[in-house]
């Protein structure tokens, strides 16, 4: 199959939706000409014009008011935040407006909006531009949290959430966007709510988001060679999170590692361990499930400082070789 | 119709007793509301517009019903005037199941989006970007609406109003954004949280027409707001309109409102708007006996309708999370 | 020993630190003459004057700003949000500012500041005015996430907060402000950092937070005169947890259940889990350890739906008997 | 010392050779981090101010030392004037533990708080709530201290902008808010995200007074901030300065430059403030000579400090996260 960047993928999803549903737009800082900061949109404002392709000023609680107001209204918005980090200037309205609007006025209105949040340390863009923030959401109910790890991923699931109804926060990695892998080129979904198993093992379970997937899978073939078989679960969307294939993985292997990015504290992590704990899993596990994620610190700017900030592959193959040969 | 048949070349006879008619309504609800709370029949807060019964009847009667209405936490005059019907709205406000929003939202948050009254909103300004969006929906649809978006002399110092009326102004936006200046944002006074003399004037920080108007004139209002659509239909964007009037209650039922006087008060309730409308569309006391009366059937109507209505089944609960 | 209320205790601690320490200043909307919403500043721009009782516009975010600004050039400034929930509008300030700064700056400033945020549902305020938010911040590396349930707590830790060198959050709760309990007369700090078991038992281990802490003890009462003895422990503050308490009592009864207010998915019952099963009380586990959390909604204004979106007592006793009758 | 030593009354001559010596190091500085970067000797990315140097000698040379400065992501410049010592900025630049933040904060967040320069700040606007807290902080302690505030025009729709402001207003706050348009905000134009000539115009909307000046000139910004600052030490609150200038490169080093012209560029390179300060100054091409060799020699000597310094040890990772 043909192959594309993760930023590919995502320009052709946004770029097939403005084509085949005129309700969808853009709106971001620098989306236009200069086709975002990470050139996403490259040159959609190009071809669709500046009215479904908006330029915004610094204005982060306002974008996120332009996809309310908006999505209330008929549309379907598409929003970009340049990094995940300033989606702190829009809380507001994604926490008490988005999530609520539905529930508040008694089902009867809906609010179909996707804002795009590019994320994640190892660009060198130090404490307040390298931020993983996305467990907030996952505890904002009303909410959906979606964030890809592959291209392929990357353009089903983008496509799905502007399919959806709900008010969708999509989380993409600024150290995915170059990466490589084989994506269709007609419109496609991929389900809201659907774990995924990207790799299968009998020894030991590992549940990793965004670019620890990668480092996870890259992990796992490490591992393969010291003949630890480890089965990598990549949820995709993190609230709905899809806990059957997690489950039914550690059943099997009684062993699970969950890795993520962001901090460790107060994170992702916790809900998987929580969930995993209360299911039915729980009687199978021969090894306490752990946790494998960012230190709890900033983002320092020293590229090592940074580098060992976040978990990288040798340290995802040292804490499930600890974890299979019981040490810890 | 004929200009000279129109009561200051704006309302027909009937339309004026209308306007007048959900004035007295409006108030009428908001004191008997109070005597519910007192009563404990209803919990939480609530914000009355007692006094400010201009502004909502002035603007509303200003634009059609394809436009847009986003209301405030004290806009239950906005509400009526918008058209909303009083039984589903008493029912939501104790919590019903045939309330606007099925009891999920109460006063703060009662909404009607199938007739474009966007809801009232439970954090100051929290309506101004959502309004950015409903203009930029408006513009792209090419439909001519506009968006009437309230909000309080407190919002204005708010970031949102900021970004909002920016982006509005630089997108050419039909907005008609109307801050219902009345003097206080809870114990804070207007010249305590701002440095000039009209909120109006910060119109001049985006380029767009600005206009301060008495808020307890209903012309006065209806003609700002008219003024205002016409621009906005006409893609000359959005207006800021600063209406001067003052909240006679309390700011919440918990408010021992000891940062103003009882004379202050009383100077401003001689300038009570619903009178002194009764009088320029020339009705006589005899009327308006008729009109109260009306309004206290009405009231004793949807009373019984909202205590007679189911509360939400509890099997329910988590209907309306997602769609 | 003489009796206050929660909000009592809070003004107290306030007005002795304004005593004492002239770089302590307070400044949130309507905390003057009207006292604050909740009245815990009452009089004290009376006794202070309003250069150190500051009545802000409503500008959240520069109130936020106000705090990290006095704090980095020697105030010690305490903010404060009306309602919790409008912490939506200081996020960046509090995330990207007041958490990072020290270490941005390689250890060379700090920013003593506390937030004081009265949360929780049960008064009718429905969705945008009853949240429950603190897990966010026991997220953010560099924040300090403080949640007294008693009177004496709350001055205690107030008092501590102040005193410490990092921005603290700190959770008030609505609901509490008018439960009474001893208070002592003098100024007194509680450790930042050390859980607190406020029952024993040997049966089961609760670990709840703010006013599911009252929650419990009420319900281990009940389960008392069943011959269930839970042990109930309060954290008091979320980051940093202090593990140690609970690991111990769970390795005495084997059980555990966490409760909180906020919504259960993300929430802070996650990383109690994860703390838990990642330490020596895995072993000792006789039941998975479950969470009891509020549902996965807004908050909803009419009354019995908003008490049943809340872990309740009798919630509580259920969850509880399940647990220690093995039955879930 | 009497005014006619003094050129255009204002500096001593050594003093107006500091600022031009600062102004040249500035522009050598960043030309330098450049090469570095392409040579990947740093990583992340970097703002640079070529062309917009006149700025930060103007104002820092306006105030004294023990007032406070608060920075942006552009502000290698406004470090320098400050007073900020090149090696350490250096083997900040590069992470090393010889850093100013010991290689933790980089160029977007270099501070010496012990010197008050509360730092850069990557966030747009982000020292704007912040420097309202700087002035309470002054106005309690009673110090009569000013807090010059940096930002740029993109910095300006912010809600944290109007926030800050209005509460600097109000409260009579001696700050000093000097907004450097530089023309974009990345790729956006001045005039498509505002719909006024004068960001300095939205001084109304508080109360404050505003004034543009051109942000080339040295003297200008000088003059103003000195103005500020005399209003501010008087207890007459806070002053919105604008100064008009142009960012010659791009905004980062991943700016193609697609949303201008050469020519528009070529154009405002004719407005080099560094030759134009100079000739004010009198000082000769010789003398301009022996100042670039000057600058040539400490920049070499920063980098080789740099460069031999420590990387910070991980062992130190998790230090400064808390105090
Ligand atoms: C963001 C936010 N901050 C604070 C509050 C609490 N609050 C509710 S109404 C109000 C005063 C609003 O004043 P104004 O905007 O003048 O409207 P008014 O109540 O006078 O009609 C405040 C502070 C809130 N609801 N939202
Ligand atoms: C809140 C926030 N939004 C977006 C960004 C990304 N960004 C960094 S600099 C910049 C442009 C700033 O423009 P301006 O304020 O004019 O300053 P200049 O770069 O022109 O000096 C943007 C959008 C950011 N750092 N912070
Ligand atoms: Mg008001
Ligand atoms: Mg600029």
């Amino acid at each position: 199959m043909r192959e594309l960047t993760y930023r590919e993928a995502l320009y052709e999803a946004l770029d097939q939706s403005m084509k085949e549903d005129e309700r969808v737009f853009l709106i971001g800082e620098d989306i236009g000409v200069y086709g975002g900061a990470f050139g996403v949109s490259a040159d959609l404002q190009k071809k669709y014009g500046r009215d479904r392709v908006i330029d915004s000023p610094i204005s982060e609680a306002g974008i996120a008011g332009a996809c309310v107001g908006s999505a209330i209204t008929g549309m379907r918005p598409v929003g970009e935040i340049m990094f995940s980090d300033f989606v702190v200037l829009c809380m507001e309205q994604l926490v008490l407006q988005a999530a609520k609007i539905r529930f508040m006025f008694g089902g009867k209105a809906k609010v179909p909006m996707v804002l795009r949040l590019p994320g994640g340390s190892g660009t060198g863009a130090a404490a307040q531009h390298s931020g993983s923030y996305e467990n907030w959401f996952v505890h904002v109910p009303g909410l959906k949290v979606v964030m890809p790890s592959t291209p392929y991923d990357a353009k089903g699931l983008l496509l799905a959430a502007i399919a959806d109804d709900n008010p969708v926060m999509f989380f993409e990695n600024k150290l995915l966007y170059k990466t490589k892998g084989p994506v269709p080129e007609e419109m496609y979904t991929l389900p809201i709510g659907k774990s995924n198993v990207v790799r299968e093992g009998k020894d030991v379970t590992i549940v990793a988001t965004s670019v620890e997937v990668i480092r996870s899978l890259e992990a796992a073939d490490k591992l393969a060679e010291e003949g630890i078989e480890a089965e990598v679960i990549d949820p995709r969307t993190l609230n709905p999170l899809d806990m059957e294939p997690i489950t039914k993985s550690i059943i099997k292997t009684g062993k699970a590692l969950v890795v993520h990015e962001a901090a460790k504290t107060g994170g992702f992590g916790g809900e998987v361990v929580a969930r995993i704990i209360e299911s039915e899993a729980f009687a199978y596990l021969d090894a306490p499930v752990r946790r494998l994620a960012g230190l709890d610190m900033p983002i320092p700017y020293n590229r090592n400082l940074e580098y060992h900030a976040a978990p990288q592959v040798e340290n995802i193959v040292e804490e499930t070789r600890k974890l299979v040969q019981g040490v810890y | 119709m004929e200009k000279e048949k129109l009561i200051e070349g704006v309302y027909t006879p009937e339309e004026a007793r209308h306007l007048l008619y959900i004035m007295i309504l409006t108030r009428a609800f908001e004191e008997n509301a109070e005597e519910m709370y007192a009563l404990g029949k209803v919990h939480g807060t609530m914000h009355l517009s007692i006094g400010q019964e201009a502004i909502p009847v002035g603007a509303s009667s200003a634009i059609t019903r394809d436009d847009y209405l986003l209301n405030t936490h004290r806009g239950h005059g906005h509400f009526l005037a918008w058209g909303g019907d009083l039984k589903h709205m008493m029912a939501e406000f104790l919590g019903k199941e045939t309330g606007y929003c099925r009891g999920r939202g109460g006063s703060m948050h009662i909404a009607d989006v199938d007739s474009n009254n966007l809801g009232a909103n439970g954090v100051v300004a929290g309506n101004l970007p959502i309004s950015v969006g409903v203009g930029l929906s408006i513009k792209i649809r090419k439909t001519k609406q506009v968006a009437l978006t309230l909000f309080g002399d407190g919002a204005a110092n708010e970031g949102a109003f900021h970004e909002a009326l920016n982006m509005a102004s630089i997108w050419n936006l039909p907005i008609i954004y109307l801050c219902e200046n009345n003097q206080y944002a809870m114990s804070t006074p207007f010249d305590y949280a701002f440095k000039i003399e009209e909120i109006s004037s910060r119109a001049g920080s985006y380029g767009i027409k600005g206009v301060t108007v008495d808020g307890n004139d209903v012309f006065a209002v209806n003609k700002a707001v008219r003024d205002a659509a016409n621009r906005a239909r006409k893609g000359n964007g959005p207006t800021l309109i600063e209406a001067i009037t003052y909240r006679w209650r309390g700011h919440s039922k918990s408010d021992r409102q000891a940062y103003r006087t009882r004379e202050e008060v009383k100077e401003w309730m001689k300038k009570d708007p619903i009178p002194r409308f009764a009088a320029k569309i020339g009705v006589t006391d005899k009327e308006m006996e008729k009109i109260k009366q009306q309004v206290k059937q009405d009231i004793q109507a949807a009373v019984e309708y909202a205590e007679n209505s189911p509360e939400p089944d509890l099997s329910t609960i988590l209907e309306g999370v997602y769609a």
